[in-house]
């Protein structure tokens, strides 16, 4: 069977630009019209993916390249394109699907804004640009849309421009992913010049870099090119010691911590480590870095999200924590394992996410410790978020057991220290999940809002229901007795990793996280501050985060303010300074020249005789040397 | 250094004596106090010099020099004394950058001189002067010079005739 | 058609032509004045583009070229010798005008950012015919400088731009006005000066030339042609190659080097490369914003231009050896600048040095020595003229309605003046290097240039693209973010005549950055000449 | 080493000497005298070259008649000019004299 549909895959991107072009233009005009126009547009790009990832399913596994040139210098040129692959299909589809789902969800939740058209550019335009990184055939390209998505992460974040807490969070966002990015552009460049015939495409990385026809890069360059393309992957994927903006990018709307903080950008990381595996693969040191760094960040993230009272917050850092994940994942060499985590934790997160905006939307506040009882008033959303915090927890058979199961036997297979460190944070991930469920949705109301709680609307349950189906089904893609995801995105059966130990482990660690969450805030048997008074400093440490924002702000912020304020000084005195002391120096010749103008022909004398020495000195002098 | 390699002459020993006199004519002439004093120390300068223009065998020279200078400037300086209010005495306002400096730069200026004429190296005259040089310069005035000679005569009578106009006291205007 | 019309003079003289006719108009009121400025300010422009449309890369613009002698001075000949076979000696003045890649770019540049400038001077107040006069006086000067193929030609150009500006910084300026102009008269006077010397050495030797013998015996001339200078330059019988005691003609490595760090001094003044960028940040915050317009956009480019077509074409040599002190100038300029802007409380000052910052990226771009950075740097000049004219002219208009342009006294604008301040994002995005807009193609080809060379260097550099996205978000969330204050309710959002300018120009730096190949086809055998001598060079 | 030298440096330092007055002193008259001595150190020099030079000519000392002749003038246009200036300014010191500024 030909490929139909591949050549057509620009459009997929294609139509939410044209949303956001037409909504840019006549945004104002529009207003509500303009958000269902988007919608519209995304609904498009999904109907588009599902048909491209179904007819690669259905056999046709040629990989489509086409593009043109976009930069042309001297005899180097820098070709645009689009790729259409498996992975690209299934990133489609992950996309577009949540992208979707989150417009339909924001016609709900963004209704009473004023700028509700504004809001739609730029998911509209972060919907673009996401699919324009999926698709991209080469590195610059990719970068480019990495950068764009960074930006309507900016705007979005920083939404809500009013709230001081917006804007700082905004500026965060970009400033610290920012230091990511530098590390893929120095990445991008070393590639230039170090790849035969400067070529940056993928396709050619994957050639040059395969084990076959190796030593054409020598091992130190790769290794310093892989460990850039991962700080770039770290910046944007919140991992540490980059993690620092995604918690406070929950300033901004809801819809829109589900969409990118959750489901697709910040998995763009991954995405960019899978892409270049092969980079990877070249070097063990650039994998062990992956593979410490994800597994840190797991557990790190796990024990911050048990002490957080924001909810928001709590599913932040649950995201830095399965991200990580994923990067341990892509560090112990699994790449389906990833893939398939990063599908699964895209349905079940962006669930979560979209579960916790319909609380908040009913109860207007965002702490936990104000909330309660919900679960009677908000009957969908609490089944849903059920739903998915079982399946983030890891309880079988729901999605995410099985993916994060895949990454543990991975794990386990590899290096089973990691192994340990990921059945923990499996544990944490399960307690506070359930600390999180159980608090908002069982007990007593505790908030004056919490009494009052109505179910949101039908736009906004809607996609609440489908992520929950997906939640539970999306695991059966690739189950350890079906490796069918993984064969299909790789092309290669690879060695199964199934283990029954790591079933077993991560079953039994789900099932008890879930249970002493529930013996703390349901049952009571427990007393919930029996950790804060025995233990104050590690409670205290977790609820500030291990102080990561106060070191970076003690350790660069600070000492660039300082810098700043010195070269401020050192420019306004030392260089403008020699700049006025030379314009003074002048000033002072001239003033003693007038001086010197006293009208008295005997001083002019005096000068003239002074001047004849001189010069007879000068003149006579020049024999001596 | 100083060796001048000197001949005890008359001619030096006159000379000597001149130089003296002209030096501290001067030098009394710009350390004394009062106006009157430095003209006439000034015209003992003058004198002393007339001498060493003898001692060169020019007495022409040493005569118009004693009847010019000595007679008629000094003469006609003293009556500017006269005419101007002199407070008889340099004021004590000194003026001692002015001073030094212009000391320093006279003190130079003759250190050049000096090692110029020290490091110059001057040939013997070919030949002597004609005994008679009065005559002789009466005759070079009045053939060779005659046209200067009568071009500084009408600057004389222009110059006369302009202090004249200027020292004279204009009329009060009604 | 368009071979035949010198089109080239009338781009450079149109505007001159202008400022004449004005003199000739009533300037009670603005209205005339103004119209007069924004036509004879377009039609270079529109001259421009067709130049655009009709230029052909590989021809090098040779079919524009124009040339004849404007003045032609006898030398006297006694003074050269009792050479009874020497007829004459003449200095020769040309009047040549010519385009290429690489100012064929900076020509566009000069005109959308003069016609933009022009439409934004509506925030003049007074004296509209002077104003306009001068502002057209100074489009010649720009114009003529980029055009301008000969080296005496070239600085009375470049002279040109000087007086008008002092003028438009001294009249229409804030209430330092009269000192910026003088700094900025004085700094950009001594520039001069170095490079009228070093112009000087060069048209005393590599301007040397025997031409053909006549009658009377053989005929000299010395002249500042700069095609002339370029032949002789790579012709080994040129006088200046030929070492021979007694030829003064000869240009040595000590005379290329005098002659190199002089015009590095008066461009570097110019560009502005640290420590002589002082001067800059007074004009920045005391003149007009339309002026700064110009000046940020398109005088600053003056500088790189005048490197790249002296320094880089003229010395390659010493160029090629001083690369790295060049990147490394460059180096600190980026992170000096950046680091400086993140401390201001002026946005005009963090502007100020966000052109130091960015002008560093231009140095890097030259100091690569490759096409790829050079095409860079001078990219980095056309995308950093528009985006710094299209945030003065932000400037202005948020001036006119709050005034002020302290950090802390402004904030939470998007409210009040939504489409300014998405104006201002986007041009703050674009400066901060975003993909899409035309200020991430100059930046990225300038690194990828460089990094071919000197690596470490580069990777330092890059890092002022972070601080970039410090200063420039602290700076534009400031003003457009947070909590508005009460005084700003209520104000007016960007009239037509301003919003105008502002949307084109945001339009050509989206089109830039999303189609690069617009502008680096035109460039694309610009350097050949250049990087030909080079490699012969480090052959040989 | 004829006695030219010490002729040259007699005249040198009455030069310098009647300069340094020139320069220093307040009395206009005295430095209307001391330009005198100046050029009477002038007027040795060039009697000193008539007899001593390489050629002995009159020469030298009908020059030396001419300045004479000069200097009379310029002491009688001198002095005059100083009445002038007393008359209208009771001074004549010549630190008082700074019409050149004005």
């Amino acid at each position: 069977m030909a490929t139909v549909f591949s050549p057509y895959a620009w459009l997929v991107p294609a139509f939410p630009f044209v949303a956001f072009a037409v909504l840019t233009a006549f945004g104002r005009s529009l207003s509500r019209t303009g958000a269902w126009l988007a919608t519209a547009g995304t609904f498009l790009s999904l109907v588009l993916s599902l048909v491209i990832a179904i007819e690669r399913m259905t056999g046709a596994a040629e990989d489509y390249r086409g593009g043109y040139e976009w930069l042309r210098i001297g005899d180097f040129s820098l070709p645009f394109g689009f790729e259409v692959t498996n992975l690209a299909a299934l990133m489609l589809v992950v996309v577009t699907l949540v992208a979707f789902l989150v417009n339909l969800y924001s016609l709900g939740y963004m209704k009473g804004d004023d700028r509700i058209s504004v809001f739609f550019a730029y998911v509209s335009l972060f919907t673009f640009s996401m699919l324009g990184l999926v698709l991209a055939d080469n590195l610059l390209l990719l970068y480019i849309f990495w950068e764009l998505v960074g930006v309507c992460s900016f705007l979005l974040v920083g939404f809500w421009y009013q709230k001081p807490e917006a804007k700082a969070a905004a500026k965060k966002a970009f400033i610290v992913t920012r230091i990511g990015d530098i590390g893929l552009l120095i990445a991008i460049l070393l590639l230039f010049w170090y790849m035969p015939d400067h070529a940056l495409d993928f396709v050619s990385l994957h050639n040059v870099f395969d084990p076959q026809n190796g030593g054409t890069i020598s091992l130190g360059i790769t290794t310093l090119i892989a460990l850039l393309i991962f700080l770039g992957a770290a910046g944007k994927s919140g991992q540490f010691p980059l993690h620092v903006w995604l918690p406070d990018a929950m300033e901004g709307p809801t819809p829109i911590s589900a969409l990118i903080h959750a489901a697709t950008m910040v998995a763009a990381g991954v995405f960019l480590v899978v892409r270049t595996f092969d980079v990877f693969e070249a070097s063990q040191a650039a994998m062990d870095t992956v593979a410490i760094i994800g597994a840190f960040t797991a557990i790190f993230a796990a024990t911050i999200g048990l002490a957080q009272n924001d909810i928001k917050r709590v599913l932040a850092y649950s995201t830095v924590s399965q991200l990580g994940y994923m990067m341990l994942a892509l560090g112990v060499g699994s790449v389906p394992g990833a893939m398939f985590h990063l599908f699964t934790h895209a349905f079940f997160k962006a669930l979560l996410f979209l579960g916790a905006g319909s609380v908040i939307h009913a109860v207007h506040t965002q702490d936990i410790r104000e909330m309660g009882g919900l679960g009677r008033r908000m009957k969908i959303t609490a089944w849903t978020f059920g739903i998915g915090a079982l399946s983030l927890s890891g309880i079988p058979p729901l999605a995410g057991f099985w993916s994060k199961d895949a990454i543990l036997a991975a794990a386990l297979a590899d290096r089973p220290w990691l192994f340990v460190v990921g059945a923990i944070a499996a544990f944490f991930t399960a307690l506070y999940m359930s600390r999180l469920f159980f608090l908002v949705f069982f007990g007593k109301p505790r908030g004056e809002h919490g009494a009052q709680a109505k179910e949101s609307p039908g736009v906004m349950t809607f996609p609440l229901l489908v992520l929950a189906a997906l939640a539970v089904v999306a695991g059966f893609a690739n189950t350890p007795w079906n490796g069918w995801l993984g064969q299909w995105l790789t092309g290669n059966a690879e060695a199964d990793h199934a283990s029954a130990l790591a079933i077993v482990v991560s079953v039994a660690v789900g099932l008890l996280g879930f249970y002493i969450g529930w013996l703390v805030y349901v049952k009571g048997a427990v007393r919930r501050d029996v950790l804060s008074s025995r233990l104050p400093g590690v409670v205290r440490l977790l609820e500030r985060k291990y102080y990561i924002d106060e070191l970076y702000a003690w350790l660069f912020v600070r000492p660039l303010r300082a810098l700043g304020d010195a070269l401020t000084a050192f420019d306004t005195h030392v260089v403008d300074g020699a700049v006025r002391l030379v314009g003074a120096a002048a000033n002072g010749i001239g003033k003693l020249n007038t001086r010197l103008q006293n009208g008295q022909l005997q001083t002019y004398g005096l000068a003239g005789l002074l001047a004849l020495v001189v010069l007879v000195v000068a003149i006579a002098g020049r024999r001596f040397w | 250094m100083l060796n001048f390699n000197i001949d005890f002459t008359g001619e030096f020993f006159a000379f000597f004596l001149l130089s003296v006199c002209a030096i501290v004519g001067a030098v009394l002439a710009i350390n004394f106090a009062k106006v009157v004093h430095m003209a006439l120390s000034l015209a003992f300068t003058f004198v002393s010099l007339a001498g060493l223009f003898i001692l060169l065998q020019a007495e022409f020279v040493a005569f118009v020099q004693v009847l010019l200078y000595v007679g008629a400037v000094t003469i006609l300086m003293i009556f500017g004394i006269m005419m101007t209010k002199h407070q008889d005495e340099e004021k004590a306002r000194s003026r001692p950058l002015l001073e030094t400096l212009a000391a320093i730069g006279c003190l130079c200026l003759f250190g050049i001189l000096f090692y110029a004429i020290r490091a110059a190296s001057f040939p013997l005259p070919a030949a002597k002067l004609p005994d008679n040089n009065t005559l002789e310069i009466g005759k070079l005035l009045y053939s060779a010079y005659a046209i200067p000679f009568e071009l500084v005569s009408v600057l004389l009578t222009v110059a006369f005739i302009g202090a004249v106009a200027l020292a004279k006291r204009e009329e009060e205007k009604p | 058609m368009l071979k035949d019309i010198p089109v080239l003079s009338l781009i450079a003289l149109i505007p001159l032509a202008g400022a004449v006719l004005l003199l000739f108009l009533p300037g009670r009121r603005s209205t005339w004045p103004r119209g007069v400025a924004l036509a004879f300010t377009a039609i270079p422009l529109i001259l421009s583009a067709w130049l655009f449309a009709g230029y052909e890369p590989i021809l090098g613009g040779k079919a524009f070229a124009e040339h004849f002698t404007w003045l032609s001075i006898p030398l006297n000949a006694e003074a050269w010798g009792p050479d009874a076979a020497v007829a004459s000696y003449r200095l020769v003045f040309d009047y040549r005008l010519g385009i290429d890649g690489i100012s064929l770019p900076l020509v566009l540049l000069t005109g959308v950012v003069s016609l933009m400038a022009a439409i934004a001077s509506v925030h003049i107040r007074k004296r509209w015919k002077t104003y306009y006069a001068l502002f057209l006086l100074l489009q010649t000067g720009m114009y003529g400088v980029f055009l301008a193929r000969d080296l005496t030609l070239f600085f009375i150009f470049f002279e040109l731009t000087l007086i008008p500006m002092f003028f438009l910084i001294g009249i229409w300026g804030y209430f330092g006005r009269e000192k910026a102009a003088n700094r900025f008269l004085l700094y950009n006077g001594l520039g001069s000066a170095f490079m009228l010397f070093a112009f000087l050495i060069l048209i005393a030797t590599l301007g040397f030339s025997a031409e053909a013998a006549t009658a009377g015996g053989n005929a000299f001339s010395f002249t500042g042609d700069y095609e002339v200078l370029l032949a002789h330059l790579s012709d080994p019988n040129a006088p200046a190659n030929i070492a021979q005691p007694g030829n003064a003609m000869y240009l040595s490595d000590s005379l290329k080097w005098t002659a190199f760090v002089l015009l590095l001094i008066a461009f570097g003044i110019k560009l502005p490369i640290f420590p002589f960028h002082t001067w800059m940040l007074k004009v920045h915050t005391e003149a007009p914003p339309s002026v700064v317009m110009i000046h940020s956009g398109i005088l600053l480019k003056m500088g790189v231009y005048g490197l790249i077509r002296f320094g880089a074409f003229l010395l390659p040599e010493q160029l090629d050896a001083w690369a790295p002190v060049l990147a490394t100038l460059g180096v600190i300029n980026i992170l000096y600048g950046a680091v400086l802007a993140c401390a201001q409380k002026e946005f005009k000052l963090v502007l100020a040095y966000s052109s130091i910052s960015h002008m560093g990226i231009v140095l890097l771009g030259i100091a690569s020595l490759n096409e790829i950075g050079l095409q860079g740097a001078i990219y980095q000049a056309v995308s950093h003229g528009l985006i710094s004219a299209l945030l003065f002219l932000v400037v202005g208009t948020l001036y006119e309605r709050t005034g002020t342009t302290k950090l802390d006294e402004l904030g939470g604008l998007a409210r009040s003046v939504p489409f300014t301040a998405g104006i201002l994002l986007t041009a703050g995005l674009a400066s901060l290097g975003l993909p899409g807009l035309s200020g991430f193609v100059g930046e990225f080809l300038a690194f990828l240039g460089l990094f071919g060379s000197m690596k470490a260097l580069t990777a330092v550099g890059a890092l002022g693209v972070l601080l970039a996205a410090v200063y420039v978000l602290r700076s534009v969330l400031g003003i457009t973010f947070g909590p508005m204050p009460e005084r700003f309710i209520g104000m007016k959002d960007a009239r037509f005549v301003e919003a105008l300018p502002m949307v084109a120009l945001a339009a050509v730096i989206l089109v830039l950055g999303v189609y690069p190949s617009l502008l680096t086809d035109l460039m694309q055998h610009g350097f050949d000449g250049l990087l030909k001598q080079l490699s012969t060079k480090a052959g040989g | 080493m004829s006695m030219l030298a010490s002729y040259l440096t007699l005249a040198a330092v009455l030069f310098c000497i009647g300069f340094y007055g020139v320069l220093t002193k307040r009395n206009a008259i005295i430095v209307l005298l001391s330009i005198e001595l100046m050029l009477n150190a002038v007027n040795l020099n060039l009697v000193a070259f008539s007899k001593y030079g390489v050629n002995p000519a009159l020469t030298g000392q009908i020059f030396s008649l001419f300045t004479m002749t000069v200097a009379a003038a310029e002491a009688a246009v001198g002095i005059a000019v100083l009445i002038v200036l007393y008359r209208s300014k009771a001074t004549v010191n010549a630190d008082e004299f700074d019409e050149l500024r004005r």
